[in-house]
Protein backbone atom coordinates (compact mmCIF):
# COMPACT_ATOMS: atom_id res chain seq x y z
CA UNK A 1 0.00 0.00 0.00
CA UNK A 2 1.11 3.64 -0.33
CA UNK A 3 1.60 5.92 1.78
CA UNK A 4 1.68 9.49 1.64
CA UNK A 5 4.89 11.30 2.78
CA UNK A 6 5.30 13.44 5.68
CA UNK A 7 8.85 15.58 6.08
CA UNK A 8 9.88 17.44 8.43
CA UNK A 9 11.19 20.78 7.32
CA UNK A 10 12.26 23.52 9.88
CA UNK A 11 9.93 23.04 12.37
CA UNK A 12 6.59 21.94 10.61
CA UNK A 13 5.35 19.41 8.70
CA UNK A 14 5.14 19.30 5.41
CA UNK A 15 2.14 17.03 3.20
CA UNK A 16 2.05 16.49 -0.21
CA UNK A 17 -1.11 15.22 -1.15
CA UNK A 18 -1.21 13.74 -5.10
CA UNK A 19 -2.89 11.58 -7.29
CA UNK A 20 -5.39 9.13 -5.71
CA UNK A 21 -5.71 8.56 -2.54
CA UNK A 22 -7.92 5.39 -1.53
CA UNK A 23 -9.71 4.65 1.48
CA UNK A 24 -6.82 2.59 2.84
CA UNK A 25 -4.34 5.57 2.38
CA UNK A 26 -6.50 8.13 3.92
CA UNK A 27 -6.83 5.98 6.81
CA UNK A 28 -2.49 5.37 7.01
CA UNK A 29 -2.13 8.60 6.49
CA UNK A 30 -4.32 10.15 9.37
CA UNK A 31 -2.15 7.43 11.61
CA UNK A 32 1.02 8.30 10.57
CA UNK A 33 0.55 12.26 10.93
CA UNK A 34 -0.92 11.77 14.24
CA UNK A 35 2.29 10.32 15.21
CA UNK A 36 4.47 12.30 13.99
CA UNK A 37 2.54 15.04 15.52
CA UNK A 38 3.49 13.51 18.52
CA UNK A 39 6.89 12.67 17.82
CA UNK A 40 8.21 15.92 16.55
CA UNK A 41 5.77 18.32 18.44
CA UNK A 42 5.13 20.58 15.18
CA UNK A 43 2.74 22.93 15.82
CA UNK A 44 2.30 23.72 12.30
CA UNK A 45 1.16 21.28 9.02
CA UNK A 46 1.34 22.50 5.66
CA UNK A 47 -1.26 20.35 3.02
CA UNK A 48 0.14 21.20 -0.06
CA UNK A 49 -2.90 20.01 -2.23
CA UNK A 50 -1.80 22.13 -5.49
CA UNK A 51 -1.36 18.89 -7.37
CA UNK A 52 -4.50 18.05 -7.08
CA UNK A 53 -6.99 18.98 -10.13
CA UNK A 54 -10.05 17.61 -8.07
CA UNK A 55 -11.35 17.86 -4.67
CA UNK A 56 -14.58 15.55 -4.24
CA UNK A 57 -15.95 15.22 -0.64
CA UNK A 58 -14.25 12.21 0.29
CA UNK A 59 -11.00 14.49 0.08
CA UNK A 60 -13.17 17.31 1.62
CA UNK A 61 -13.34 15.37 4.35
CA UNK A 62 -9.93 13.95 4.50
CA UNK A 63 -8.64 17.53 4.72
CA UNK A 64 -11.24 17.94 7.43
CA UNK A 65 -10.26 15.03 9.71
CA UNK A 66 -6.61 15.67 9.03
CA UNK A 67 -7.40 19.64 10.82
CA UNK A 68 -9.19 17.97 13.52
CA UNK A 69 -7.05 15.35 14.44
CA UNK A 70 -3.95 18.27 14.42
CA UNK A 71 -6.30 20.52 16.63
CA UNK A 72 -6.81 17.80 19.16
CA UNK A 73 -2.65 17.42 19.35
CA UNK A 74 -2.64 20.92 19.44
CA UNK A 75 -1.02 21.56 16.09
CA UNK A 76 -2.34 24.03 13.51
CA UNK A 77 -3.11 22.75 9.53
CA UNK A 78 -2.76 25.33 6.86
CA UNK A 79 -3.64 23.92 3.69
CA UNK A 80 -2.37 25.25 0.73
CA UNK A 81 -1.84 25.84 -3.07
CA UNK A 82 -5.58 25.36 -3.52
CA UNK A 83 -6.57 26.05 -7.49
CA UNK A 84 -9.29 28.44 -7.91
CA UNK A 85 -11.41 25.96 -10.14
CA UNK A 86 -10.89 23.37 -6.94
CA UNK A 87 -12.29 26.29 -4.87
CA UNK A 88 -15.06 27.23 -7.15
CA UNK A 89 -16.09 23.04 -7.21
CA UNK A 90 -16.02 22.63 -3.46
CA UNK A 91 -18.06 25.32 -2.61
CA UNK A 92 -20.94 24.47 -4.77
CA UNK A 93 -20.41 20.95 -3.83
CA UNK A 94 -21.27 22.59 -0.78
CA UNK A 95 -17.96 22.19 1.22
CA UNK A 96 -16.09 24.64 2.64
CA UNK A 97 -13.49 23.82 4.66
CA UNK A 98 -14.62 26.41 7.57
CA UNK A 99 -12.76 26.92 10.00
CA UNK A 100 -9.13 25.87 8.12
CA UNK A 101 -6.37 28.35 7.43
CA UNK A 102 -5.58 28.67 3.72
CA UNK A 103 -2.52 30.09 1.70
CA UNK A 104 -2.28 30.15 -2.14
CA UNK A 105 0.63 28.22 -1.73
CA UNK A 106 3.38 26.47 0.68
CA UNK A 107 5.59 29.93 0.43
CA UNK A 108 2.78 32.04 1.57
CA UNK A 109 1.48 29.85 4.05
CA UNK A 110 5.20 30.08 5.84
CA UNK A 111 5.13 33.81 5.39
CA UNK A 112 1.31 33.46 7.20
CA UNK A 113 2.88 31.29 9.70
CA UNK A 114 5.80 33.97 10.35
CA UNK A 115 8.44 30.96 10.13
CA UNK A 116 9.86 32.23 6.55
CA UNK A 117 13.23 32.72 8.05
CA UNK A 118 13.63 29.88 10.25
CA UNK A 119 14.20 27.42 7.93
CA UNK B 1 -36.09 11.49 -19.11
CA UNK B 2 -33.78 13.94 -19.34
CA UNK B 3 -33.72 16.92 -22.12
CA UNK B 4 -30.77 15.97 -23.54
CA UNK B 5 -31.25 13.96 -27.00
CA UNK B 6 -28.93 12.48 -29.52
CA UNK B 7 -25.76 11.38 -28.14
CA UNK B 8 -22.84 9.50 -30.46
CA UNK B 9 -19.66 8.02 -28.72
CA UNK B 10 -20.08 6.27 -26.01
CA UNK B 11 -16.97 5.07 -23.19
CA UNK B 12 -17.64 2.56 -20.85
CA UNK B 13 -15.48 2.34 -17.57
CA UNK B 14 -15.92 -1.09 -15.46
CA UNK B 15 -16.03 0.09 -11.45
CA UNK B 16 -15.02 -2.57 -9.09
CA UNK B 17 -12.06 -1.03 -7.11
CA UNK B 18 -11.22 2.72 -5.62
CA UNK B 19 -8.60 2.46 -8.57
CA UNK B 20 -11.59 2.50 -10.91
CA UNK B 21 -12.49 5.39 -10.02
CA UNK B 22 -9.42 7.13 -10.82
CA UNK B 23 -9.79 6.00 -14.25
CA UNK B 24 -13.18 7.02 -14.66
CA UNK B 25 -11.86 10.62 -13.59
CA UNK B 26 -9.24 10.65 -16.21
CA UNK B 27 -11.19 9.28 -18.85
CA UNK B 28 -14.13 12.12 -18.00
CA UNK B 29 -11.29 14.77 -18.02
CA UNK B 30 -10.20 13.76 -21.39
CA UNK B 31 -13.72 13.30 -22.97
CA UNK B 32 -14.72 16.50 -21.44
CA UNK B 33 -11.17 18.42 -22.70
CA UNK B 34 -11.96 17.26 -26.15
CA UNK B 35 -15.97 18.69 -25.87
CA UNK B 36 -13.93 22.12 -25.31
CA UNK B 37 -15.29 22.50 -21.81
CA UNK B 38 -12.86 24.70 -19.82
CA UNK B 39 -11.18 24.42 -17.13
CA UNK B 40 -13.77 25.21 -14.31
CA UNK B 41 -16.44 22.85 -16.32
CA UNK B 42 -14.17 19.97 -16.55
CA UNK B 43 -13.34 20.18 -12.64
CA UNK B 44 -16.71 20.76 -12.01
CA UNK B 45 -18.14 17.48 -14.01
CA UNK B 46 -14.63 14.94 -13.14
CA UNK B 47 -15.72 15.83 -9.31
CA UNK B 48 -19.32 14.87 -9.72
CA UNK B 49 -18.14 11.65 -11.47
CA UNK B 50 -15.77 10.95 -8.87
CA UNK B 51 -19.02 11.17 -6.30
CA UNK B 52 -20.91 8.89 -8.16
CA UNK B 53 -18.21 6.39 -8.92
CA UNK B 54 -17.01 6.27 -5.50
CA UNK B 55 -21.33 5.71 -4.72
CA UNK B 56 -21.73 3.38 -6.74
CA UNK B 57 -18.38 1.09 -5.57
CA UNK B 58 -19.39 2.04 -1.70
CA UNK B 59 -22.79 1.67 -1.71
CA UNK B 60 -23.72 -0.32 -4.72
CA UNK B 61 -20.89 -2.78 -4.74
CA UNK B 62 -20.01 -1.71 -7.82
CA UNK B 63 -21.10 -0.97 -11.49
CA UNK B 64 -20.42 0.82 -14.75
CA UNK B 65 -20.25 4.00 -15.78
CA UNK B 66 -20.87 5.51 -19.34
CA UNK B 67 -19.47 8.55 -20.36
CA UNK B 68 -21.18 9.90 -23.76
CA UNK B 69 -20.97 13.74 -26.32
CA UNK B 70 -24.25 15.02 -26.22
CA UNK B 71 -25.06 17.26 -29.49
CA UNK B 72 -28.49 18.67 -29.65
CA UNK B 73 -28.08 20.91 -32.37
CA UNK B 74 -27.00 24.24 -30.63
CA UNK B 75 -25.30 22.88 -27.88
CA UNK B 76 -22.24 20.09 -27.02
CA UNK B 77 -22.44 18.27 -23.98
CA UNK B 78 -21.32 15.81 -21.93
CA UNK B 79 -23.32 13.14 -20.46
CA UNK B 80 -22.84 10.34 -17.54
CA UNK B 81 -24.83 7.81 -16.32
CA UNK B 82 -23.51 5.55 -13.73
CA UNK B 83 -24.87 2.30 -12.90
CA UNK B 84 -24.71 -0.31 -9.93
CA UNK B 85 -26.76 -3.45 -9.24
CA UNK B 86 -26.43 -3.03 -6.03
CA UNK B 87 -29.03 -2.55 -2.37
CA UNK B 88 -30.76 0.16 -4.12
CA UNK B 89 -31.46 3.39 -1.83
CA UNK B 90 -35.06 3.12 0.36
CA UNK B 91 -35.61 6.67 0.36
CA UNK B 92 -34.36 8.98 -2.61
CA UNK B 93 -35.31 11.96 -1.25
CA UNK B 94 -33.63 11.41 1.79
CA UNK B 95 -30.29 10.28 0.17
CA UNK B 96 -30.81 13.58 -1.75
CA UNK B 97 -30.24 15.82 1.16
CA UNK B 98 -27.57 17.68 2.27
CA UNK B 99 -25.48 16.25 4.87
CA UNK B 100 -27.43 13.03 5.05
CA UNK B 101 -25.24 9.76 5.13
CA UNK B 102 -25.23 6.16 6.13
CA UNK B 103 -21.94 5.49 5.83
CA UNK B 104 -18.86 7.96 6.39
CA UNK B 105 -19.01 10.09 4.35
CA UNK B 106 -20.11 13.93 4.43
CA UNK B 107 -23.37 12.93 2.51
CA UNK B 108 -22.60 15.89 0.00
CA UNK B 109 -21.82 13.40 -2.57
CA UNK B 110 -25.75 13.19 -4.21
CA UNK B 111 -26.98 16.63 -3.24
CA UNK B 112 -23.41 18.56 -3.97
CA UNK B 113 -23.46 16.65 -7.54
CA UNK B 114 -26.53 17.73 -8.94
CA UNK B 115 -25.62 21.61 -8.24
CA UNK B 116 -22.49 20.57 -10.35
CA UNK B 117 -24.44 20.01 -13.41
CA UNK B 118 -26.81 20.86 -15.36
CA UNK B 119 -29.52 18.15 -15.67
CA UNK B 120 -29.14 15.24 -12.64
CA UNK B 121 -32.35 11.97 -12.78
CA UNK B 122 -31.78 9.39 -10.08
CA UNK B 123 -33.14 6.05 -10.36
CA UNK B 124 -33.17 3.59 -7.56
CA UNK B 125 -34.98 0.44 -6.57
CA UNK B 126 -34.43 -1.69 -3.54
CA UNK B 127 -33.02 -5.35 -4.14
CA UNK B 128 -32.42 -3.84 -7.49
CA UNK B 129 -30.05 -1.27 -8.04
CA UNK B 130 -29.21 2.32 -8.78
CA UNK B 131 -28.88 4.56 -11.56
CA UNK B 132 -27.51 8.07 -11.48
CA UNK B 133 -26.99 10.05 -15.19
CA UNK B 134 -26.08 13.28 -15.23
CA UNK B 135 -25.58 15.98 -17.97
CA UNK B 136 -23.38 19.13 -18.34
CA UNK B 137 -23.70 21.76 -21.39
CA UNK B 138 -21.05 23.71 -22.66
CA UNK C 1 -21.76 37.81 -22.18
CA UNK C 2 -21.17 40.42 -19.79
CA UNK C 3 -18.61 40.06 -17.01
CA UNK C 4 -18.65 42.07 -14.21
CA UNK C 5 -15.16 43.58 -13.75
CA UNK C 6 -12.55 43.26 -11.30
CA UNK C 7 -10.31 46.20 -10.48
CA UNK C 8 -6.91 45.57 -9.06
CA UNK C 9 -6.57 48.74 -6.86
CA UNK C 10 -3.60 49.00 -4.71
CA UNK C 11 -3.04 45.49 -3.13
CA UNK C 12 -6.80 44.61 -3.13
CA UNK C 13 -9.76 43.87 -5.38
CA UNK C 14 -12.52 46.06 -6.11
CA UNK C 15 -15.56 44.43 -7.50
CA UNK C 16 -18.85 46.80 -7.95
CA UNK C 17 -22.06 44.60 -8.38
CA UNK C 18 -24.45 46.24 -10.35
CA UNK C 19 -27.93 46.33 -11.85
CA UNK C 20 -29.04 42.92 -13.38
CA UNK C 21 -26.63 39.35 -12.87
CA UNK C 22 -28.13 36.69 -14.34
CA UNK C 23 -26.76 33.10 -14.18
CA UNK C 24 -24.12 32.92 -16.41
CA UNK C 25 -22.57 36.67 -15.17
CA UNK C 26 -22.71 34.91 -11.73
CA UNK C 27 -20.97 31.94 -13.04
CA UNK C 28 -18.27 33.69 -14.98
CA UNK C 29 -17.48 36.35 -11.70
CA UNK C 30 -16.52 33.52 -9.61
CA UNK C 31 -14.59 31.87 -12.37
CA UNK C 32 -12.57 35.49 -12.79
CA UNK C 33 -12.15 36.39 -9.41
CA UNK C 34 -11.05 33.11 -8.69
CA UNK C 35 -7.88 33.31 -11.12
CA UNK C 36 -7.59 37.07 -10.20
CA UNK C 37 -7.13 36.08 -6.37
CA UNK C 38 -4.73 33.54 -7.34
CA UNK C 39 -2.66 35.60 -10.02
CA UNK C 40 -2.54 39.09 -8.15
CA UNK C 41 -2.25 37.37 -4.79
CA UNK C 42 -4.82 39.96 -3.42
CA UNK C 43 -5.86 39.04 0.02
CA UNK C 44 -8.84 41.35 0.45
CA UNK C 45 -11.81 41.85 -1.94
CA UNK C 46 -13.95 45.21 -1.41
CA UNK C 47 -17.90 43.78 -3.08
CA UNK C 48 -19.47 47.12 -3.65
CA UNK C 49 -22.99 46.50 -3.42
CA UNK C 50 -23.80 50.12 -3.23
CA UNK C 51 -25.69 50.26 -6.63
CA UNK C 52 -27.54 47.25 -5.58
CA UNK C 53 -30.77 48.22 -5.00
CA UNK C 54 -31.79 45.06 -3.83
CA UNK C 55 -30.65 42.08 -2.75
CA UNK C 56 -32.48 38.83 -3.36
CA UNK C 57 -31.52 35.01 -2.36
CA UNK C 58 -29.95 34.79 -6.09
CA UNK C 59 -27.88 37.75 -5.05
CA UNK C 60 -27.67 36.78 -1.20
CA UNK C 61 -25.99 33.07 -2.37
CA UNK C 62 -23.49 34.73 -4.95
CA UNK C 63 -22.15 36.93 -1.79
CA UNK C 64 -21.63 34.16 0.35
CA UNK C 65 -20.35 31.60 -2.39
CA UNK C 66 -17.92 34.64 -3.51
CA UNK C 67 -16.76 34.88 0.08
CA UNK C 68 -16.38 31.05 0.73
CA UNK C 69 -14.16 30.71 -2.39
CA UNK C 70 -12.37 33.34 -1.33
CA UNK C 71 -12.01 32.05 1.89
CA UNK C 72 -10.57 28.77 0.34
CA UNK C 73 -8.35 31.15 -1.79
CA UNK C 74 -6.90 33.03 1.43
CA UNK C 75 -8.43 35.98 0.70
CA UNK C 76 -11.29 38.08 2.52
CA UNK C 77 -14.52 39.78 1.22
CA UNK C 78 -15.68 42.83 2.67
CA UNK C 79 -19.48 43.70 1.80
CA UNK C 80 -19.53 47.44 1.14
CA UNK C 81 -22.19 49.68 1.06
CA UNK C 82 -25.13 47.75 1.44
CA UNK C 83 -28.18 49.88 1.57
CA UNK C 84 -30.05 50.27 4.81
CA UNK C 85 -33.62 48.82 2.82
CA UNK C 86 -31.70 46.11 1.55
CA UNK C 87 -30.57 45.01 4.96
CA UNK C 88 -33.76 45.13 6.35
CA UNK C 89 -34.87 42.85 3.34
CA UNK C 90 -31.96 40.43 3.72
CA UNK C 91 -32.60 39.99 7.70
CA UNK C 92 -36.64 39.32 6.60
CA UNK C 93 -36.10 36.92 3.51
CA UNK C 94 -34.21 34.88 6.52
CA UNK C 95 -30.61 35.64 5.35
CA UNK C 96 -28.01 37.25 6.87
CA UNK C 97 -24.31 36.46 4.80
CA UNK C 98 -23.20 35.21 8.70
CA UNK C 99 -19.55 35.34 8.66
CA UNK C 100 -18.84 37.67 6.21
CA UNK C 101 -17.53 41.09 7.15
CA UNK C 102 -19.36 43.89 5.68
CA UNK C 103 -18.61 48.43 6.12
CA UNK C 104 -21.11 50.52 5.35
CA UNK C 105 -18.61 52.34 2.19
CA UNK C 106 -16.15 51.18 0.24
CA UNK C 107 -13.52 53.88 2.12
CA UNK C 108 -14.06 52.87 5.35
CA UNK C 109 -13.85 49.27 4.50
CA UNK C 110 -10.23 50.23 3.75
CA UNK C 111 -10.10 51.90 6.69
CA UNK C 112 -11.41 48.51 8.51
CA UNK C 113 -8.64 46.94 6.49
CA UNK C 114 -6.02 49.93 7.34
CA UNK C 115 -5.28 49.45 4.27
CA UNK C 116 -6.56 53.46 3.39
CA UNK C 117 -2.85 54.86 3.23
CA UNK C 118 -1.50 52.21 0.89
CA UNK C 119 -3.30 52.58 -2.22
CA UNK D 1 -59.06 33.86 -1.87
CA UNK D 2 -56.96 36.76 -0.32
CA UNK D 3 -58.59 39.37 2.08
CA UNK D 4 -57.57 41.91 -0.53
CA UNK D 5 -60.57 43.26 -2.43
CA UNK D 6 -61.37 45.05 -5.57
CA UNK D 7 -58.26 45.76 -7.99
CA UNK D 8 -57.70 48.14 -10.57
CA UNK D 9 -55.26 48.43 -13.37
CA UNK D 10 -53.24 45.53 -14.17
CA UNK D 11 -49.89 45.62 -15.59
CA UNK D 12 -49.10 41.97 -17.19
CA UNK D 13 -45.22 40.87 -17.45
CA UNK D 14 -44.11 37.78 -19.34
CA UNK D 15 -41.53 35.50 -17.73
CA UNK D 16 -39.28 33.71 -20.03
CA UNK D 17 -35.69 34.61 -19.50
CA UNK D 18 -33.61 35.89 -16.74
CA UNK D 19 -34.04 39.64 -18.70
CA UNK D 20 -37.73 39.89 -17.74
CA UNK D 21 -37.17 39.34 -13.89
CA UNK D 22 -35.08 42.37 -14.71
CA UNK D 23 -38.44 44.31 -15.87
CA UNK D 24 -40.80 42.68 -13.67
CA UNK D 25 -38.85 44.43 -10.86
CA UNK D 26 -38.59 47.71 -12.50
CA UNK D 27 -42.45 47.61 -13.66
CA UNK D 28 -43.15 46.43 -9.56
CA UNK D 29 -41.42 49.53 -8.43
CA UNK D 30 -42.76 52.14 -10.66
CA UNK D 31 -45.88 50.24 -9.53
CA UNK D 32 -45.03 50.64 -5.66
CA UNK D 33 -43.71 54.10 -5.75
CA UNK D 34 -46.77 55.29 -7.63
CA UNK D 35 -48.74 53.81 -4.91
CA UNK D 36 -46.75 55.67 -2.52
CA UNK D 37 -44.95 52.80 -0.82
CA UNK D 38 -41.61 53.82 1.59
CA UNK D 39 -38.61 53.19 -0.11
CA UNK D 40 -38.51 50.18 2.53
CA UNK D 41 -41.27 48.97 1.24
CA UNK D 42 -40.45 49.03 -2.47
CA UNK D 43 -37.47 47.57 -1.54
CA UNK D 44 -39.56 44.32 -0.01
CA UNK D 45 -42.11 44.28 -2.50
CA UNK D 46 -39.31 44.19 -5.56
CA UNK D 47 -37.37 41.46 -3.46
CA UNK D 48 -40.34 39.12 -3.18
CA UNK D 49 -41.40 39.87 -6.92
CA UNK D 50 -38.06 39.17 -7.70
CA UNK D 51 -38.15 36.06 -5.94
CA UNK D 52 -41.12 34.31 -7.52
CA UNK D 53 -40.71 35.14 -11.07
CA UNK D 54 -37.13 33.69 -10.32
CA UNK D 55 -38.90 30.45 -9.41
CA UNK D 56 -41.57 30.99 -12.07
CA UNK D 57 -38.28 30.86 -14.90
CA UNK D 58 -36.32 28.67 -13.58
CA UNK D 59 -38.90 25.87 -11.98
CA UNK D 60 -41.78 26.48 -13.86
CA UNK D 61 -40.25 26.70 -17.17
CA UNK D 62 -41.50 30.42 -17.60
CA UNK D 63 -44.78 32.01 -16.98
CA UNK D 64 -46.29 35.36 -16.70
CA UNK D 65 -46.66 38.39 -13.74
CA UNK D 66 -49.90 40.57 -12.84
CA UNK D 67 -49.33 43.63 -11.02
CA UNK D 68 -52.30 44.91 -9.68
CA UNK D 69 -53.08 48.15 -7.17
CA UNK D 70 -55.53 47.51 -4.54
CA UNK D 71 -58.13 49.89 -2.79
CA UNK D 72 -60.48 48.51 -0.01
CA UNK D 73 -61.68 52.09 0.89
CA UNK D 74 -59.22 52.20 4.13
CA UNK D 75 -56.13 51.26 2.53
CA UNK D 76 -54.12 51.12 -0.58
CA UNK D 77 -51.67 47.71 -1.60
CA UNK D 78 -49.99 45.84 -4.05
CA UNK D 79 -50.92 42.51 -5.29
CA UNK D 80 -48.72 40.04 -7.25
CA UNK D 81 -49.60 37.28 -9.25
CA UNK D 82 -46.74 35.16 -10.90
CA UNK D 83 -48.71 31.98 -12.87
CA UNK D 84 -46.63 29.07 -14.55
CA UNK D 85 -47.59 26.13 -15.88
CA UNK D 86 -44.34 24.41 -15.27
CA UNK D 87 -44.63 20.63 -13.39
CA UNK D 88 -46.18 22.01 -10.22
CA UNK D 89 -45.17 21.48 -6.68
CA UNK D 90 -45.88 18.25 -4.89
CA UNK D 91 -45.38 18.81 -1.72
CA UNK D 92 -46.08 22.49 -1.09
CA UNK D 93 -45.60 22.50 2.97
CA UNK D 94 -41.76 21.28 1.92
CA UNK D 95 -41.19 23.99 -0.83
CA UNK D 96 -42.16 26.68 1.87
CA UNK D 97 -39.62 25.13 4.64
CA UNK D 98 -36.65 27.74 4.69
CA UNK D 99 -33.58 26.17 3.55
CA UNK D 100 -35.82 23.53 1.29
CA UNK D 101 -34.58 23.85 -2.42
CA UNK D 102 -34.50 20.92 -5.34
CA UNK D 103 -32.28 23.46 -7.26
CA UNK D 104 -29.32 25.39 -6.35
CA UNK D 105 -30.53 27.54 -4.55
CA UNK D 106 -30.36 28.81 -0.62
CA UNK D 107 -34.04 27.29 -0.28
CA UNK D 108 -35.09 31.17 0.81
CA UNK D 109 -37.12 32.40 -2.03
CA UNK D 110 -40.66 30.91 -1.11
CA UNK D 111 -40.51 30.85 3.18
CA UNK D 112 -38.77 34.61 2.34
CA UNK D 113 -41.32 36.45 0.18
CA UNK D 114 -43.79 35.04 2.78
CA UNK D 115 -42.30 36.91 5.31
CA UNK D 116 -41.73 40.04 2.95
CA UNK D 117 -45.95 40.76 2.49
CA UNK D 118 -49.01 41.12 4.47
CA UNK D 119 -50.85 38.13 2.35
CA UNK D 120 -48.97 34.95 0.75
CA UNK D 121 -50.96 32.22 -1.24
CA UNK D 122 -49.76 29.44 -3.05
CA UNK D 123 -51.97 27.04 -5.27
CA UNK D 124 -49.88 24.10 -7.47
CA UNK D 125 -51.00 21.16 -9.16
CA UNK D 126 -48.54 18.53 -10.05
CA UNK D 127 -48.28 18.85 -13.99
CA UNK D 128 -50.47 21.69 -14.28
CA UNK D 129 -48.40 24.47 -12.64
CA UNK D 130 -47.91 26.96 -9.61
CA UNK D 131 -49.65 30.20 -8.82
CA UNK D 132 -48.58 32.87 -5.91
CA UNK D 133 -50.16 35.59 -5.25
CA UNK D 134 -49.10 38.01 -2.88
CA UNK D 135 -49.80 41.64 -1.49
CA UNK D 136 -48.75 44.40 0.70
CA UNK D 137 -50.57 47.63 2.10
CA UNK D 138 -49.26 50.88 2.64
N1 LIG E 1 -25.26 3.85 -5.49
C1 LIG E 1 -25.85 3.83 -4.28
N2 LIG E 1 -26.43 2.70 -3.81
C2 LIG E 1 -27.02 2.66 -2.58
N3 LIG E 1 -27.07 3.73 -1.76
C3 LIG E 1 -26.51 4.88 -2.16
C4 LIG E 1 -25.88 5.00 -3.43
N4 LIG E 1 -25.44 6.28 -3.56
C5 LIG E 1 -25.78 6.93 -2.43
N5 LIG E 1 -26.44 6.09 -1.59
C6 LIG E 1 -26.99 6.42 -0.27
O1 LIG E 1 -27.20 7.81 -0.19
C7 LIG E 1 -26.47 8.38 0.91
C8 LIG E 1 -26.01 9.76 0.58
O2 LIG E 1 -25.04 9.70 -0.46
P1 LIG E 1 -24.07 10.93 -0.72
O3 LIG E 1 -24.89 12.18 -0.77
O4 LIG E 1 -23.22 10.62 -1.89
O5 LIG E 1 -23.21 11.03 0.61
P2 LIG E 1 -22.08 10.06 1.20
O6 LIG E 1 -21.49 9.31 0.02
O7 LIG E 1 -21.14 11.02 1.85
O8 LIG E 1 -22.79 9.18 2.17
C9 LIG E 1 -25.38 7.38 1.18
O9 LIG E 1 -24.90 7.47 2.51
C10 LIG E 1 -26.07 6.06 0.87
O10 LIG E 1 -26.87 5.66 1.95
N1 LIG F 1 -42.84 27.89 -9.70
C1 LIG F 1 -42.39 26.72 -9.23
N2 LIG F 1 -42.63 25.55 -9.89
C2 LIG F 1 -42.18 24.37 -9.41
N3 LIG F 1 -41.47 24.25 -8.27
C3 LIG F 1 -41.19 25.36 -7.56
C4 LIG F 1 -41.63 26.65 -7.98
N4 LIG F 1 -41.23 27.55 -7.06
C5 LIG F 1 -40.57 26.87 -6.12
N5 LIG F 1 -40.55 25.55 -6.40
C6 LIG F 1 -39.95 24.48 -5.58
O1 LIG F 1 -39.82 24.92 -4.25
C7 LIG F 1 -38.46 24.86 -3.84
C8 LIG F 1 -38.15 25.97 -2.87
O2 LIG F 1 -38.25 27.22 -3.54
P1 LIG F 1 -37.59 28.51 -2.91
O3 LIG F 1 -37.99 28.61 -1.47
O4 LIG F 1 -37.89 29.67 -3.77
O5 LIG F 1 -36.03 28.21 -2.88
P2 LIG F 1 -34.98 28.05 -4.10
O6 LIG F 1 -35.51 28.86 -5.25
O7 LIG F 1 -33.73 28.60 -3.53
O8 LIG F 1 -34.91 26.59 -4.39
C9 LIG F 1 -37.67 24.92 -5.11
O9 LIG F 1 -36.39 24.37 -4.96
C10 LIG F 1 -38.56 24.13 -6.07
O10 LIG F 1 -38.41 22.75 -5.88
Amino acid sequence: MDRVPINKVGDFLLVSLQGDIHDAVALALQEDLGNRIVSTRARLILLDISALQIVDSFIGRLIGDIAAIARLLDAEVIVAGMQPAVAITLVELGLDLKGIRTALSVESALAMAGIGARI
Amino acid sequence: MLASSAATEAITVHLETQGDVVVLRHRVREHALELGFSLLDQTKIVTAASELGRNAITYGGGGEAMIESLHDGRRIGIALTVTDHGPGIADVEQAMRPGFTTGSGLGYGLSGTKRLVDEFEIQSQVGVGTTVRIARWR
